[in-house]
């Protein structure tokens, strides 16, 4: 039962020198209680996608799709204010650099009760207590006094878990986490992923996790997506892509892990993969 | 055998400006480190943010010096805070940083970046300068006609080997390599390591290998230091500090690199399965 | 807070004395004999010269005149003025409050109309109102404001005769100066017709002031804006599901506003140089008409203290602005 | 890497980063508009002497206050009719232009010229030598500053040289200012260690690897501060405190039309009028700069 489908996602951006196609007729679908992970190097326009989705690419971009569904409702033809009600309350997103995402001008507290308040509608007591409820929830120490807190005065990790509660706040159904951890050390990342993988199962949500990092495939996804200068190259469960990767470029990314050397060389895409050639 | 660089009893001290009301506070970046290369070997120093392995390798670099403790090239006490290195030090430690779209001058063309180090610190005269920096542009796998091209004509995994072409225009013996592949994509890391490689056997050269990735230190290193909160925890072999980490931080940092072997992931996808069945039942 | 606020206030010390030795060292440095200059008299016989440097206290080491002038500055005395004799600062007092009056409109013209029309450009960035509100924008940035005020006067005094061409309120009305503002004291002296007089004596010089503020304010705040809408943290409101207008009206102009406020504080300065110009062609009795007579008068006791104190204000406020900018920047509030 | 390179020589090279400058300069129309009256305003200046009917300071008695040809008892002779005494305004305007590029460029070099330096020296030493420049310029910057030019061209004597060090004394601190930041913003990046690890000296850093990446701040508050010289130097010349009569400079031309405001429009609008017209040309090229040269406009 995919929760949301994509059918020939197009997204194309004006720019100065001419238009550029960052999404070129990709498909995407994920199930219900479905982590599916989007894999990609940088310009493979893995991220570009789910902005769509979110409606949160800029004015440049043009979004054709043949079809683009949340819940069997088609996100094209809905209204801004309809889209919206979805946007942060059923959908949401976190984002790679958590300081960044935050705003520095107003406490976490305020922030995520914002959210409280103006998408559940929940007064401003009720609001505070179920703040530090999902600071709890996230991992968040002493969130009565974290909830004062100015972004800057916390950590990364910290900043990122403060973002996954702004996420869960209002139980969403479907979560996107672009990049969450590439900001991060290695061990933050393992316990902010841990945390998302745990928060997937506790609320049964779909989780999409974008990324570049084959490592944080291994770890967390079901399913697969494997995307490459705009193009879908392979999708696959997560165990099949590692044992038998069916497209060259998958094959050439596996094996350029350095984990799995065999011998003095590394084997580069180009031993497996005529690229296209760059401008 | 003398080692080419030795450090002994490393420590820096960052002094944090006072305000006006405030005394300034020193919070200590290294507390302390020992450490030895020898020739044509890589020595990786692996951590994570904050844990001062960027403040060693400057000091190895030969860029800040040590509040205190001793660093030692081929052999011989350097200190940079009495006299500036001079050609001669230039010459034989290098370095490469961590990210390519940083460390090029965007208004200097590649050539001048390559024949800069040369202009510095040597005689040698202007045609044979060019010469040489074509020819190691061809080394690195660059063509020759890069030279006249700006950086930004450049991807990330170029301008990373025109970083390395600079850095061994004075054949140096040491190269440090901070975080040389963090910043590159997947495929173009494993071109710049096995680059590093052929260069490391053909041309002898040491290196100080600086990392936040496991899995790049087990591919590219002799010898493994892990450094947290600037102490050196552990040190020792690449074989015996992969095969048997002993301090718990570097435990903790094993546990956290992701597996991707295909074991870790069908488990993985059991576990998941089972915890599923268990939740429906 | 407080040690933000005190740490800047001690900044203030070398710049305030920096400003003292400018003002003290103008009189010196100006060609002439400064006891003449001073004294305001000349071709004068020895004993005369001699007299005059004793009282004025030239016949001193320097620093010892420098440590006098600042003590004299601490204890209120600046100096007479060469032509009417009178204290300087008792003339300062006089002349300041039509200055603020003026300067005060003029920065809420500014502000009123430059914020939100910034605001609205870079909101529909490259729509009509952007582009014609920019431009305007760029020609008022580059308005001689001497001419733009003649222009004003044959227009709106010479052709339609709807305002004065010069000075604060119409003859016609005589009342005490209570707070030196045209405006409150026009009111509290209950005579009819006495507050639209000083409004229509106000209006012209205040939009002429208003003009250079106004465009560096409207072009600033678009700029600030379009910057801030780039941010992560905007995304993220916009993730959040959060309505448009709080998107812009919360999340966005709340930063934007943090160079927005330096820059209107900075505004300052500029008004007390239009001001020179302003109060010159509408015949404004305040100290920048004050300062630019007197240093064609050769006043120079008088231009010597106005120096000091329209820098000394100038600091003041930039002090303002400054703690402002503390107050609304959580990053150096909380630290 | 699969590369396919295309062989480009060094002039091709320069022509393509010279066309994508010019790409990005005429995407703005404003900026164009602005370059096109600028280079008209040159040419006016250059040939001030063949292009005028009259000579600048040459007096017609018999054509006191003549409107402009258009108007009613205008002359075909005097374009844009007469002033009080009876010279050609178009002359004086033409050869107006002549000051106002001269005061431009002399005001610019030298607040150019000293801010650089002062800037490199304080943003790259940093320490006490910093700490007493920024002082410093704080200090002039405390100053409005036409009450500063003013003060300076009272203690220097009323004249267009005078005011013109004036006014560059007071922009000075701006340049400064400017180059200390983008001195820090650079010494902060990658490429000045990696050029301190080459060997490279003091000098070298500060002049070759640091200075020409802090040119475009620079050279877009050149322009800013090219229109605000020309504006400042009119106002004093308005306030009788720059260039003296007879010279033909707009802010002085402007002065001594004041009285005639209500009687002979002309007289006031022209001269404004060219001063409105060359601070906004100079503006919207300096606006065009900005995008042309901001890599971070560049991007978007």
């Amino acid at each position: 039962m995919a929760i949301l489908n994509i059918r020939n996602l197009t997204v194309t951006f004006a720019t100065a020198t001419g238009s550029f196609t960052a999404v070129n007729g990709i498909d995407v679908h994920v199930d219900r209680h479905e982590v599916l992970a989007i894999v990609g190097e940088s310009g493979s326009g893995k991220s570009v996608s789910m902005l769509a989705v979110m409606g949160l690419l800029p004015d440049t971009a043009t979004v054709t799709a043949d079809e683009m569904t949340y819940d069997g409702r088609d996100l094209l033809k809905m209204s801004p204010a309809e889209r919206r009600k979805l946007i942060g309350r059923e959908i949401t997103m976190i984002f790679q650099e958590p300081v960044a995402s935050l705003n520095p001008s107003f406490t976490v507290g305020f922030q995520i009760e914002e959210v409280l308040r103006i998408n559940l509608g929940l007064s401003g007591r009720a609001a505070h207590d179920r703040a530090v409820e999902l600071f709890t929830a996230v991992g968040i120490p002493d969130p009565e006094a974290k909830l004062k807190a100015y972004p800057h005065q916390m950590s990364g990790g910290q900043c990122q878990r403060v973002m996954i509660a702004i996420a869960i706040a209002s139980e969403p159904r479907l979560l996107i986490a672009d990049e969450p951890t590439t900001a991060l050390d290695v061990t933050i990342q393992k316990q902010i992923l841990d945390l998302l993988m745990k928060l997937q199962e506790d609320y049964g949500m779909a989780l999409i996790l974008i990324t570049h990092d084959m490592g944080v495939v291994a770890e967390t996804a079901d399913r697969v997506v494997v995307q490459y200068k705009g193009r879908k190259m392979e999708e696959a469960d997560v165990l099949s892509l590692f044992e038998a990767p069916q497209s060259p470029y998958t094959r050439a990314l596996l094996s350029a892990l350095p984990e799995h050397a065999t011998g003095d060389r590394l084997p580069t895409v180009s031993d497996f993969f005529q690229e296209e050639p760059v401008r | 055998m003398t080692p080419v660089v030795e450090g002994r009893a490393i420590t820096r001290d960052y002094h944090a400006a006072g305000g006006m009301f405030s005394k300034g506070s020193t919070v200590r970046a290294l507390k302390g480190v020992d450490f030895q290369v020898q020739k044509g070997k890589t020595l990786a120093i692996v951590g994570e943010s904050g844990s001062g392995k960027s403040t060693l390798a400057r000091i190895i670099a030969l860029i800040d010096p040590p509040s205190s403790g001793e660093i030692l090239i081929e052999g011989k006490p350097v200190d940079i805070a009495a006299r500036r290195p001079g050609p001669e030090m230039r010459s034989k430690v290098q370095m490469v940083f961590q990210n390519p779209y940083g460390s090029l001058n965007p208004r200097q063309k590649v050539g001048d970046v390559l024949m800069e180090p040369l202009i510095i610190n040597t005689k040698v005269p202007a045609a044979e300068r060019r010469e040489r920096a074509q020819a190691m542009l061809q080394k690195v796998g660059l063509q020759p006609e890069h030279f006249n091209r700006y950086p930004h004509m450049f991807s990330g995994g170029q301008r990373q080997r025109i970083a390395i072409a600079r850095a061994l225009m004075l054949n140096p013996s040491l190269l440090v390599l901070d975080e040389p592949v963090s910043a590159l994509d997947l495929s173009v890391q494993a071109q710049v390591l096995n680059l590093l490689a052929d260069l490391q056997d053909e041309l002898g050269l040491t290196y100080v290998f600086v990392s936040h990735d496991l899995s790049v230190v087990r591919y590219i290193a002799d010898d493994v230091m892990v450094i947290s909160k600037g102490e050196a925890v552990e040190q020792g072999s690449r074989e015996e500090l992969f095969s048997n980490p002993r301090h718990p931080y570097t435990q903790q940092l094993f546990a956290a690199t992701p597996a991707t072997d295909l074991d870790a992931i069908r488990a993985r996808v059991e576990r998941r399965k089972a915890a599923r069945l268990a939740a429906e039942a | 807070m407080v040690r933000f606020i005190l740490s800047k206030l001690l900044f203030l010390i070398p710049t305030f004395l920096g400003i003292t030795i400018i003002a003290f060292g103008f009189v010196r440095i100006l060609p002439g004999d400064p006891v003449l200059l001073m004294a305001g008299e000349r071709g004068v016989t020895p004993e005369r010269h001699a007299e005059l440097s004793a009282q004025l206290g030239f016949d001193r080491p320097l620093v010892m005149q420098y440590l006098e002038f600042l003590n004299r500055l601490f204890h209120g005395d600046l100096g007479n003025s060469l032509v009417t004799k009178k204290p300087v600062l008792t003339e300062f007092l006089a002349l300041f409050p039509a200055t603020v009056e003026l300067a005060l409109f003029a920065i809420i013209i500014a502000t009123v109309i430059g914020v939100p029309v910034g605001v609205l450009a870079a909101i529909k960035r490259g729509s009509w109102f952007d582009q014609v509100s920019m431009t305007a924008a760029l020609v008022g940035f580059s308005m001689p404001i001497f001419w733009w005020g003649l222009l004003l006067i044959i227009f709106f005094s010479g052709i339609l005769g709807w305002t004065p061409v010069s000075g604060r309120i119409d003859l016609l009305y005589y009342f005490p100066d209570a707070t030196g503002f045209m405006l409150i004291d026009s009111l509290m002296s209950g005579q009819e017709g006495a507050f639209t007089s000083a409004v229509s004596h106000l209006i012209l010089p205040s939009v002429v002031l208003a003009t250079i503020p106004l465009a560096v304010i409207a072009r600033q705040t678009r700029s600030a804006m379009l910057e801030v809408m780039g941010e992560d943290y905007v995304r993220t409101a916009r993730a959040k599901g959060m309505p448009q207008r709080r998107v812009i009206g919360v999340h966005a102009l709340r930063n934007a506003m943090i160079p927005v406020v330096t820059t209107i504080g900075l505004q300052i300065g500029v008004l007390m140089a239009g001001a020179i110009l302003t109060e010159t062609i509408f015949s404004w009795p305040g100290i920048g008409k004050w300062m630019i007579d007197s240093i064609s008068r050769r006043d120079y006791p008088v231009v010597q203290s106005g120096l000091l104190l329209i820098a000394g204000m100038v600091m003041v406020v930039n002090l303002l602005v400054d703690l402002t900018y503390g107050l609304i920047n959580p990053r150096i509030r909380a630290s | 890497m699969s590369d396919t390179t295309v062989k480009l020589s060094d002039a091709a090279i320069r022509r393509r980063m010279l066309a994508e400058f010019w790409f990005y300069f005429s995407q703005n129309r404003g900026a164009v508009a602005g370059l096109v009256v600028f280079a008209l305003l040159v040419v006016v200046a250059i040939f001030a002497p063949l292009l005028a009917p009259h000579g600048a300071a040459t007096q017609y008695r018999d054509a006191l206050l003549l409107p402009p040809v258009w108007q009613e008892g205008g002359n075909s002779r005097f374009l844009l009719g007469t002033d009080a005494v009876g010279r050609d305004m178009l002359s004086r305007l033409i050869y107006g232009a002549q000051y106002s590029l001269f005061i431009g460029i002399v005001v610019v070099s030298i607040a150019l010229v000293g801010g650089i330096i002062i800037g490199l020296v304080a943003g790259f030493f940093r320490g006490w030598v910093d700490a007493i420049i920024m002082r410093v310029m704080d200090l002039i910057l405390a100053f409005p500053s036409l009450l500063l030019a003013l003060v300076l061209v009272a203690v220097l004597g009323p004249g267009l040289t005078n005011a013109m060090i004036a006014i560059a004394i007071v922009y000075q601190p701006h340049f400064a200012r400017l180059t200390r930041a983008a001195v820090m913003g650079e010494m902060e990046r990658e490429y000045v260690t990696a050029a301190r690890v080459a060997g490279a000296g003091n000098m070298r850093l500060m002049f070759k690897t640091i200075l020409p990446n802090c040119l475009a701040p620079l050279i877009v508050q050149a322009t800013l501060s090219f229109s605000s010289a020309v504006l400042d130097s009119a106002a004093l010349g308005f306030l009788g405190m720059g260039a003296q009569p007879p010279t033909p400079e707009w802010g002085t031309m402007l002065a001594e039309a004041r009285e005639f405001i209500l009687r002979a429009w002309w007289v006031v609008t022209f001269p404004g009028l060219a001063i409105l017209t060359s601070v906004l040309a100079i503006n919207l090229m300096g606006d065009g700069l900005r995008d042309a040269l901001d890599p971070k406009l560049k991007r978007s």
